[in-house]
């Protein structure tokens, strides 16, 4: 854990109101595992204003790393006014990561829009150990897929699912997965994204008893694990994202059930069918 | 105490978080996080939310109780060549008294912190640090059953905080600390459902330091115990600010968050203040407001 | 009424400048600056100091007194069509009972708002707002002495304000408005001076909202009469938490220094809040948080 | 009195940390006096910030105004930041004016520093009708003299004193008035710039009996005379710096005692001595 002054030599909007910087720091490089995040003080004038979380999106061994990230409010809205070779007064890397065993012989990531960040960074890791793996990647439209190609690189194969269809699958991660777990039989999910895309993908993944890690997304106020802000319910009782997190086992989150938004038992019963039917082209997106 | 910057309770944890990030020999004091007799589990989430200039904070004074904390905890804070300040709460004076018996003799200890911003259940749920006679009743009970220095943290939640120090240090305080955070509210409007899973939460940061500044001057006036102020304090100039107000040390807490190095940022820059005017003792700042 | 907006007492004048910027006949009330039974001069400069989030303010009360203002500035406000506040304070319960006596009958008038975050130089200098039995007594003397709808304005700087609520409901209050300021303090750390003349003063603006809510939310669980919610509302939004929270209108203050439109826009903006979630009536929003 | 959303046209360092805007109103341009004032709201962000109140420093009849700042603390700091075709929400114009009558044969314009804001204004109002005057402008040293070449065109003659005496007369600009009020025996004098200068001015302007009118600063809030918060004691009781002032009658004000600075009677006895001995080539400024 550092607290560094690091800058910030490559900016990109990736797709719109979705950026990516590269920022220097040899520390934080050397030291992240996929799922860690950095704590990022956004605005550069005096005000007041906690820092904000984001992942570790790629690593530059040794000297670099990336965040991917999407404008939602005052901070990202801040941050992505930063200029290259701007300083970003950064506190990381933070958190657990991703837990994996390179004896896996298959595993499956699955992102939901920006959900994507951490999982970039694993899919290279889980590639250096020769670790097997499929990738979903979920948008709105082709247009909106973010990094399709680094994916479609790295993983045996990269199913897509966009909700106007316009690349892979015409509908969301959740039934797409749903129609397809059968046959990739992952032995692990490693998933991120919108909570509610989360709570389905780890009902799906109960079902077909695999094992299954996400990464959450609370408030943060310290990051370190001092405030005890952040809290999450679990089975064992609350746990700090920042710091027990954010990559948990979906079997012991006590997900807030009122919030699960109820859906029928069908549209989870898988409809065989042949590889191909999901197999699309997928068209270039802009990264 | 070298010097008079410290953490304040709650935004330092148990230190092990920081010594990562800072040096903890250089702090004025260690302030640990508030310790209970049982431990809790805290308030439901969403606990934090920001807001103009500062946070609301529902924690619920999470934490692994007494015995815990002298198991794990204070073993560490040990470590440091650094006077150890141990913060407690509790639902009843009975529970003050018992921590503090629990507390005495304990190797290592500085002083104790009462924080009495909780409401006292016995009491019909007033807040013990609103009412003079509970506050002065508390403390006498802790005064009793330990020895070392009492450091009594005042809530800002009251009409008249100078009665409420004036009736801790005659009960026996040898020191007061304040401000805790101001009783605050938000909602969400999308939702409509409010922004802390406890409805209610308490406001920090720098949108209450002229609200502790005020305090802090006003209890100066009242009595003559020294004064540990909190509240917003982000800078050097926020540090000088208290003491001119009439606090004789500070502590930091939000602005922790916001930036780990705060504390020792604050430390070398009083020094740089007092060298630029060269005044040669930080205490001819104290209470030195020109009013 | 028109609508849930007005101007917060002290923050619109007597209305003349504004009906320069803004069409007065828009608004759903006009709130003019507190009047006294003799006009006062106010405090020394500095009277203003601006904080984070805020500002802190200490005018003292200046006007005219209430002669001045029936002859000069009530024949102004009554040229528009819209219903007119008027907020007064006293030193002495007699005071207040004087001046609705001084109101009684006066057309135009369609409510009394008590500013009872002042003294008591009577009885010791306790603030009324801070005493439910002087809250109480105030409120009784002037419902005794004017028969117009009666809004008491109620200080945040007390432990419990549902108490002086409660008190002033039950001694004649029609309606409660909340907050007014919080007392707070700067100091120049190059002079050493306070910030303002008056030493303290009192803080509003967007880092008094949570107070605010919180309390509004607070008082809403305790009296059935309608609650005007004050404290820092700059946006839309800020007055939609307000409603949630149980205020059944609310009033811009600070904001109307940064941008003298503030309360027309929030008049617009309550209504395309509305349409887009198609609730067909404002009312439905009240009180409605879901805790 | 208007609040409008006026476009910035034209921005310029005028010397280091000292900026000038020409903002396009029609609005204010026409309604403006010399004296008036504009109240600005400076940060771009949605933080909170009160207004901050700059003199109109010149115009452009009929379409726009320029404003001539330094940059003190966050607020300037924010609208030095603002680059051309950037909007400002702004209210103005504001207070009193300048008072004058086309019958003077001789005024003084004495600015120190900034203070040469309102007065520039004032300065070709006075060309215009053709009321003579004299200018004495003051600074730390020649490169931040401001306004000169403005004033050289405008004025009768223009004195310039600076601290370090690299234009003009070495010292301040309330000795040089000591030293040349007799021999330029004005009618009335217009002063602005920092209080203790002006409270120096005031006395020599008694002294010699003449009237002055001095423009006064204080912190504001609402701008508009309804916060009573920018107060300054005056003979008459308080007075609203932003509505009865800025532009004040010395005789009016009741200057804080204490904070006059003690200084000897000698200082004003005029010295007589011939003109050139204040007339003094002046090196241009950047302006
Ligand atoms: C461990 C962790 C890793 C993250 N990694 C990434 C990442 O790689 N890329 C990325 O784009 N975002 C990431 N996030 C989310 C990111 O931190 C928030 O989007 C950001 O804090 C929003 O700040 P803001 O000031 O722009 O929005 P705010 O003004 O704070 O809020 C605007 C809106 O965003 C919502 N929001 C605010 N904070 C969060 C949060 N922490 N989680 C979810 N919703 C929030 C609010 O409810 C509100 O609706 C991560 C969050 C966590 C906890
Ligand atoms: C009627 C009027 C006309 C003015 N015209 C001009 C002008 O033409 N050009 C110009 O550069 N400035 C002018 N000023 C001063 C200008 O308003 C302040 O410099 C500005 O408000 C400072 O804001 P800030 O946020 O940058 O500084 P702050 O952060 O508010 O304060 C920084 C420092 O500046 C001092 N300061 C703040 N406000 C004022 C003030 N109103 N007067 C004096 N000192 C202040 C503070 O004491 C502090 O030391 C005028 C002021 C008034 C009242
Ligand atoms: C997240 C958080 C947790 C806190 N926990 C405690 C606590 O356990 N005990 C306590 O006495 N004060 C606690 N406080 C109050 C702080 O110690 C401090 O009094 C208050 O935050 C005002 O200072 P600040 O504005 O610098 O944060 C907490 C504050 C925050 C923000
Ligand atoms: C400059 C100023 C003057 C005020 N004068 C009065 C007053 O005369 N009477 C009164 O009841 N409240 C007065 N108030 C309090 C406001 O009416 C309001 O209650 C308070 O400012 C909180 O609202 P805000 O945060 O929107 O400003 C004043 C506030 C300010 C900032
Ligand atoms: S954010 Fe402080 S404990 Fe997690
Ligand atoms: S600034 Fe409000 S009255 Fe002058």
């Amino acid at each position: 854990m550092f607290q560094v002054n690091a800058d910030v030599i490559a900016k990109e909007e990736v797709v719109p109101g979705v950026f990516s910087l590269t920022i220097v720091s040899p520390e934080i490089s050397e030291n992240a595992k996929p799922g860690q995040f950095v704590h990022i003080a956004c605005n550069q004038d005096g005000d007041f204003q906690l820092r904000r979380p984001f992942s570790i999106h790629r690593i530059v061994p040794g000297k670099a790393f990336e965040i991917l990230f999407k404008v939602v409010g005052r901070g990202t809205e801040a941050l992505s006014k930063v200029k290259v070779y701007d300083t970003l007064n950064i506190v990381g890397p933070l958190g657990n990561s991703f837990k994996y065993s390179e004896k896996i012989t298959s595993a499956l990531l699955i992102a939901g829009g920006v959900g994507v960040a951490p999982l970039t960074y694993l899919a290279e890791e889980l590639t250096n150990k020769q670790v097997k793996f499929y990738a979903m990647l979920g948008a709105q439209t082709s247009t909106r897929m973010l990094r399709y190609i680094d994916f479609k690189r790295l993983a045996k194969k990269t199913y897509t699912a966009t909700d106007d269809g316009s690349s892979g699958y015409k509908g969301t991660v959740v039934d797409l997965l749903n129609r397809t777990i059968h046959q990739i039989r992952p032995e692990v999910v490693y998933a991120c994204g919108p909570e509610p895309m989360l709570k389905k993908i780890v009902q799906t993944a109960d079902e077909f008893g695999v094992e299954c890690q996400v990464s959450l997304e609370t408030k943060m106020a310290c990051g370190i694990g001092v405030c005890l802000g952040c809290a999450c319910k679990t089975k064992k009782g609350y746990k700090m994202v920042c710091k027990d997190g954010p990559v948990f086992d979906a079997r012991d989150i006590a997900w807030g059930k009122d919030e699960i938004e109820p859906w029928s038992k069908e549209e989870i019963k898988p409809t065989l069918l042949g590889d191909n039917e999901c197999e699309v082209e997928v068209v270039e997106t802009s990264d | 105490m070298k010097n008079p910057v410290m953490p304040a309770s709650g935004t330092f944890g148990s230190g092990r978080e920081f010594s990562k990030l800072i040096d903890l020999n250089r702090l004025g004091a260690l302030v640990a996080k508030t310790v209970t007799l049982k431990p809790r589990d805290g308030n439901a989430p969403p606990r934090l939310h920001e807001v103009p200039s500062g946070i609301l904070n529902s924690i619920g004074l999470q934490n692994e109780g007494i015995d815990y904390f002298l198991e794990h905890d204070l073993p560490f804070l040990r470590q440091f060549d650094v006077p150890i300040i141990v913060n407690i709460a509790g639902n009843s004076i009975e529970e003050y008294a018992e921590l503090c018996w629990e507390l005495r003799g304990v190797e290592g200890i500085s002083a104790i912190e009462l924080n009495i911003s909780c409401p006292n259940v016995k009491a019909g749920g007033i807040t013990f640090g609103a009412s003079s006679r509970l506050a002065g009743q508390v403390t006498a009970a802790a005064r009793y059953n330990i020895d070392i220095p009492l450091i009594v943290k005042l809530t800002p939640n009251v009409y008249n905080i100078s009665r409420i120090a004036r009736a801790v240090v005659d009960a026996g305080a040898d020191a007061v600390s304040l401000i805790n955070t101001v009783v605050g509210m938000s909602i969400d409007t999308d939702t409509f459902k409010p922004r802390l899973g406890n409805i209610t939460g308490g406001l920090s940061g720098p949108a209450i330091k002229p609200i502790a500044v005020r305090m802090v001057w006003e209890v100066a006036q009242t009595v003559e115990v020294p004064i540990i102020g909190i509240g917003g304090i982000r800078s050097t100039l926020d540090a000088i600010e208290f003491f001119l107000a009439g606090a004789t040390a500070i502590a930091v807490g939000t602005a922790n968050f916001v930036n780990p190095h705060t504390m020792i940022e604050i430390i070398d820059g009083i020094e740089g203040f007092l060298k630029q005017r060269d005044i040669t003792d930080m205490y001819q700042l104290i209470g030195k407001v020109e009013v």
